[in-house]
């Protein structure tokens, strides 16, 4: 509806500097947890444990550095559109590779 | 369990009459509707239109029923696809790896390591087919359109599909996926033939193929013993005139060599039989010559000396000395085939061949 | 392309807001508009490396104790020190907005140098790391990569390109925060209409977030 | 609303055609009706370059054997064909020309969101194909518009320049997407709810999501070929480890979603004539702006239907088979409520609706033989011969392509200010069906008797389907000559067209033919909605405009 597009739109959010910085530590230290996982065997599941990390990073990174948590809601539900439709190319190519 | 292709056939066939039989229905209905309101509700007969917005029961209807029915359509299509894909193991069929590359396709029954650029199988046995093509060469297809199948041959890998011939006769063989210049003259045939037949045809092909390559005379000379050349031209025609030319005058793909010029100098391996046999063997390496080693070591020394008789000056101008002939039989270990033939029973093979069939899990 | 997407004024301006700029279909300022034409853009770049992912994903699938052998020769504290440079560089960028928002000009081309310059020492320690790999031979069209399994070959075929692909946006985003630097400088981009800053900021953003992918999946799963 | 003259700008205000002199004024515009008409010349082009080269096409394979074009020349024009219709007429003709001119007028604005952005749109494509042109100069390209590996990193032929012609055009579509998906969003007439837009605006919101999420995955696919010929980084070559089929892949996940591109828009057009010539109001509006979102959507789930015989594993075959059965729902769903629409409607024949008739005829027969391609079994058949060639001509030129012509057929007077002849018109229209049908459906034929695709030569048993099929080809081209001249002397010669020939209830309608460049001076009057036709007859029972003859 043409009232979501525009529910937030004369409301200029400024981020406090701190929430930046704070937001960078994080995603430092979650650097130095993934090299931290990876020195640990754990075989199959590496992989997955460093892309769960990876994409804590990258959801931090979108909603403070890119403004999201504080865009309009259209803006979620386009991210949603675009990581869901990502997200299904990588599924259904692996109804192909997963069983070859 | 292993089925007749006959029912793949069949399977196919009825999966495409439930398809085109709803298809038609509905095809009728929608342009019959169409014609009868455009005709009733003509604004002459009809002035002012009615008020109507929609109905969700008719919405609901008409999004469930066509739900309905395509997960029915799907399952009578994967009903043929279980047939297909179900393959019978390599013991209980005959084995043919299908080689395809540009412009031809080579069947090669691996058991006796023989080849031919025309396909023989026996009726009534399941055929499994091995589909390759070299690693840089491209996408072919391998289509029989009687026996509706299909499969791709794709460098790097080998897709397999299989079938069954219920009825002798001689039947289509399509390159489907499109592969260049003479894409469309990638055609060959499928003889299906009586088991009787095959174990001559077989026995043929086997005897060519251990006949030791320690008779230099014998290829020396390509009419000594008329063995040499007897499907020479045939074999050039698939697998050289793309492009070289059905007379040799070359030049039909970029930098294919003209048979009949006289500049022997730029042959890069050389002129004489020998030195083509080395060509067909190795291919020229950064050319799109390619090595045909598909091909059985008669067969290669069969095209030698029929692109050799392609110049005016014959096959004169193609002599070698006979230390030639002997370095390049010791160089490819020719003469060691007359041991593998003398140790391979060919009667044997045969029976591995055709009896390994599995006539226990045939119905 | 930023350009059009934040410069271009919407011919009917903001239909929708309650205080209109002027009259129906006056061309007005419009950094919503703007940002979502950025988002839209970096959907497709987001797409782009997606598929370089996929076709990641596939090779690693089929040869997995190859890439585990490719990823076990590259250098880890060299790939975790550019991650933190990169970060970093991501910090100073939204500093550098969050700076102009405040009217703190001098601030915020503090930080985009800053960001440029984290933006350099990225590609330097990158080229380094190539630089190493070449010198041993390997590199794509190498006799010495030819002669190596297919599975490596697969690997660092995959590593050049994607890298490579990686490191031309970083190139391709300095030049723009030096280009919006210069507007800045100019007041063409000031605290009343900074979206100019703010999508380039986002692309920014991007090339950190593709990074983030990138560096445990190439360096970390030895 | 044609009582409200506050809505209206004066009538004697100066068209957009005439607005400025010069072809400079033509190629710096950026109004967005004078871009749709700069993409309308382009694309009509191209289009007649590209069936030309078609019926040279259907000329060779008139006989078996080699008639005048050999194998590598065959090839050529065949590429050629796709390139040009693909990526050049068929992916940007309704949205960039009817989309363009259409979207911001229908929602009440006077322009898109960017519209220098939509500017930079057209010479994208205008450079995209002239590097295509370029490359035919250059000799031509033989790898077929998919460009499938390793055919394409082998070629001797110029894979470089179409390539990057692909890139470029897929830019033009991507940020066309993304400037029509900000507009819905930005720019809507006040007042104007999602519920109120006209599905042809629907239809292009949906091609444009799919545009921009799509698009980028074929322009990376084709820069990795690209690198392997150049850098010889081969990530799909089999000799280095690579893997072909992942080319089919990534070209497909694009691809395949674009033959959506292309009908979605189409669909919007029908629904736009159906109910206009119905006077009625169209029949489950949300189902159909619905379906349209759920098209693109399940749309984007099937695209490995292309690969069943390439060698993928087999429960990646039964997993696409059995989504692609569900395209056929929202689709099903489209037509079933046109039908509806039409029902009790008070229908006048006139050439827009004849075309939308047409297209359902067209795109039912297109649809359910995608029945047999979507089927796993009848695929292996089919996949590769002569009946997807039909097919996908049915769908994308039957249906697509028709309606690409009737929309001009519906938007000339718009357009231009001028009727064309509706005798010449039906006359065309029946050349061309008849022609059509002639030309295509032996295909259906010839391809279930095993005839390959793409073959330049075949063996005698084929002879009577291909001969059918070149004698409809000329039929066909005379039909659309027909069309096409007759639209083109209307300009000149034509009868004025008044603001509102057809009596439609969108936007369009109620501003002047051809429109200013300033459309609305004030926000539109929303009073009706876009399919409610009420206000014909406001004060008695007969429609208040004056229908046109011409």
């Amino acid at each position: 509806m043409s009232a979501n597009d525009h529910a937030h739109e004369h409301e200029v959010h400024i981020t406090p500097y701190k929430v930046y910085i704070g937001v960078w530590a994080a995603l430092i230290v979650l650097t130095g947890v993934t090299v931290g996982a990876a020195l640990v065997d754990m075989k199959q599941m590496t992989i997955f444990v460093a892309l769960f990390i990876a994409c804590a990073k990258s959801l931090l990174v979108i909603l403070y550095f890119m403004h999201i948590a504080y865009e309009s809601r259209v803006f979620w539900w386009f991210l949603i559109s675009a990581f869901g439709a990502y997200i299904v190319f990588v599924v259904l190519t692996f109804a192909d590779y997963a069983f070859r | 369990m292993i089925l007749a292709s006959r029912d793949i056939i069949d399977s196919v066939d009825k999966a495409w009459w439930i398809l085109t039989g709803i298809s038609v229905v509905l095809f009728i209905g929608i342009m019959t509707a169409l014609v009868i309101f455009a005709i009733k509700y003509h604004r002459s007969r009809n002035p002012r239109a009615a008020d109507i917005s929609g109905n969700t029961k008719l919405e609901i209807a008409w999004t469930v029923l066509p739900t309905l029915l395509s997960v029915y359509m799907f399952f009578v299509g994967y009903e043929g696809f279980a047939l297909m894909r179900d393959m019978p193991s390599e013991e209980n069929s005959i084995v043919v790896e299908v080689d395809a590359r540009q412009w031809a396709f080579t069947f090669r029954y691996p058991n006796a390591d023989i080849s031919s650029p025309d396909m023989y199988v026996p009726v009534g046995k399941p055929i499994r087919c091995h589909l390759t093509a070299p690693d840089d060469d491209v996408i072919h297809s391998f289509y029989i359109p009687y026996f509706r199948t299909k499969e791709d041959c794709v460098p790097g890998r080998t897709n397999y599909m299989w079938f069954q011939a219920d009825k002798i006769g001689v039947y289509n063989i399509f390159c489907a996926e499109y592969c260049g210049k003479d894409h469309a003259r990638m055609v060959s045939k499928l003889h299906v033939v009586s088991e009787e037949d095959y174990r001559k045809w077989l026995t043929q092909r086997l005897e060519d193929r251990f006949r030791p390559i320690d008779d230099v005379a014998a290829v020396m000379d390509a009419k000594s013993e008329g063995i040499v050349a007897s499907n020479a031209a045939e074999l050039y025609t698939v697998y050289c005139a793309s492009c070289h030319g059905p007379k040799g005058e070359g030049g039909l793909v970029e930098g294919a060599r003209s048979f009949i010029d006289n500049a022997t100098d730029k042959w890069k391996k050389g002129v004489t039989i020998p030195d083509m046999f080395r060509t067909l063997t190795l291919g020229l390496d950064g050319t799109r010559m390619k090595a045909f080693d598909n091909l059985s070591a008669w067969d290669r020394f069969a095209l030698a000396h029929h692109v050799a008789s392609l110049h005016p000056d014959g096959p004169g101008r193609s002599d070698a000395p006979i230390e030639e002939y002997k370095k390049l039989i010791d160089e490819f270990k020719l003469a060691e085939q007359k041991k593998v033939s003398l140790d391979f029973p060919v009667d044997e093979a045969i029976e591995e061949l055709v009896e390994k069939t599995g006539s226990e899990k045939n119905k | 392309m930023s350009d059009s997407l934040s410069a271009a004024p919407s011919a009917t301006g903001d239909a929708h807001a309650d205080d209109h700029h002027g009259h129906y279909g006056v061309p007005g300022y419009d950094p919503i508009a703007s940002r979502m034409g950025m988002w839209l853009f970096l959907f497709t770049e987001l797409l782009l490396f997606g598929a370089l992912f996929i076709a990641f994903a596939a090779y690693l699938s089929k040869y997995p104790t190859y890439f585990a052998e490719g990823s076990g020769s590259l250098n880890v504290p060299v790939g975790a020190f550019n991650t933190v440079v990169l970060l970093t560089s991501s910090l100073t960028m939204a500093l550098a907005i969050a700076a102009l928002q405040r009217g703190d000009k001098n601030l915020s081309i503090k930080m985009l140098n800053a960001t440029v310059l984290f933006a350099g020492v990225f590609c330097v320690i990158k080229a380094f790391e190539w630089g190493a790999k070449i010198e041993m031979g390997i590199y794509p069209g190498s006799a010495t990569l030819a002669a190596m399994d297919q599975g490596k070959q697969a690997f660092y075929n995959m590593y050049y390109t994607m890298t490579g692909f990686h490191a031309l946006h970083v190139i391709i985003g300095a030049g723009l925060i030096l280009w919006v630097k210069k507007r800045t400088l100019d007041d063409r981009v000031n605290p009343k209409r900074l979206v100019l800053m703010e999508n380039i900021g986002l692309y920014w953003h991007l090339v950190d977030l593709v990074w983030i992918f990138l560096f445990p999946l190439y360096y970390l799963i030895a | 609303m044609s009582n409200d003259a506050a809505a209206l700008p004066p009538l004697e205000q100066v068209d957009y055609i005439r607005a400025k002199k010069g072809l400079k004024s033509w190629l710096t515009t950026v109004d967005h009706k004078r871009i749709a008409i700069l993409y309308l010349i382009a694309i009509l082009t191209f289009f007649i370059v590209a069936m030309g080269l078609g019926v040279l096409m259907r000329l060779e394979l008139l006989n078996p054997g080699t008639d005048f074009m050999d194998g590598p020349a065959y090839n050529r024009i065949l590429t050629l064909h796709g390139v040009i219709m693909t990526f050049l007429f068929i992916i940007p003709s309704i949205p960039a020309v009817f989309g363009n001119f259409l979207l911001p007028i229908m929602i009440g604005a006077n322009d898109v969101q960017f519209p220098r952005l939509n500017l930079a749109s057209w010479y994208f494509y205008m450079a995209g194909a002239v590097l295509a042109l370029i490359a035919v100069g250059l000799g031509g390209v033989d790898t077929g518009w998919t460009f499938y590996v390793p055919y394409s990193a082998n070629t001797d032929s110029n894979v470089l320049l179409p390539m990057v012609a692909a890139f470029l055009l897929g830019w033009s579509s991507i940020l066309t997407g993304l400037n029509f998906i900000a507009t819905v969003h930005r720019l809507r007439a006040p007042g104007m709810k999602w519920g109120d837009m006209p599905l042809f605006v629907w239809g292009l919101y949906a091609t444009s999501w799919i545009a921009v999420l799509a698009t980028p995955v074929v322009g990376i696919t084709l820069i990795l070929v690209l690198m392997e010929r150049f850098l010889g980084i081969g990530i799909f070559n089999a000799a280095m480890g690579g893997d072909p089929l992942l080319f089919q892949h990534m070209f497909w996940i694009y691809s395949h979603p674009a033959v959506y591109v292309m009908v979605l828009p189409a669909m919007g057009v029908v629904s736009e004539i159906i109910p206009a010539f119905s006077r009625k109001k169209i029949f489950g509006y949300w189902f159909i702006a619905v379906s349209s979102m759920a098209i693109a959507a399940i749309g984007s789930l099937v695209w490995a239907h292309h690969m069943f015989t390439s060698g993928m594993a087999d429960e990646g075959r039964v997993i696409f088979s059995f989504l692609t059965f569900f395209v056929s729902v929202p689709s099903a769903v489209k037509v079933f409520n046109w039908l509806a629409t039409i029902y009790k409607g008070s229908i006048k024949i006139d050439p827009p609706m004849l075309f939308a008739f047409g297209f359902i005829f067209m795109f039912s027969i297109g649809g359910f033989t995608g029945l047999m391609n979507a089927s796993l079994s009848t695929d292996i058949h089919i996949h590769d011969t002569a009946f997807v060639v039909a097919h996908f001509h049915y769908t994308m030129f039957g249906s697509t392509g028709l309606m690409f012509f009737a929309a001009m057929h519906y938007w000339w007077p718009k357009m231009f200010g001028r009727m064309y002849s509706f005798k010449t018109a039906f006359f065309g229209f029946g050349l061309f069906f008849i022609g059509f049908n002639l030309l295509y459906f032996p295909l259906f034929l010839a391809g279930l008797a095993g005839m390959p695709r793409r073959y330049q030569d075949y063996l005698p048993e084929y002879h009577g389907y291909h001969a059918a099929s070149t004698i409809g080809s000329w039929i066909m081209v005379v039909g659309l000559m027909i069309l096409f001249i007759n639209l083109i002397v209307a300009i000149w010669r034509g009868k004025k067209a008044p603001m509102n020939p057809w009596g439609g209830a969108t936007l369009e309608w109620q501003i002047p033919s051809p429109p200013p460049t300033h459309q609305f001076d004030a926000a539109p009057d929303l009073t009706h909605g876009p399919y409610d036709y009420d206000f014909l007859y406001e004060d008695e029972d007969q429609p208040k405009e004056t229908e046109v003859k011409a």
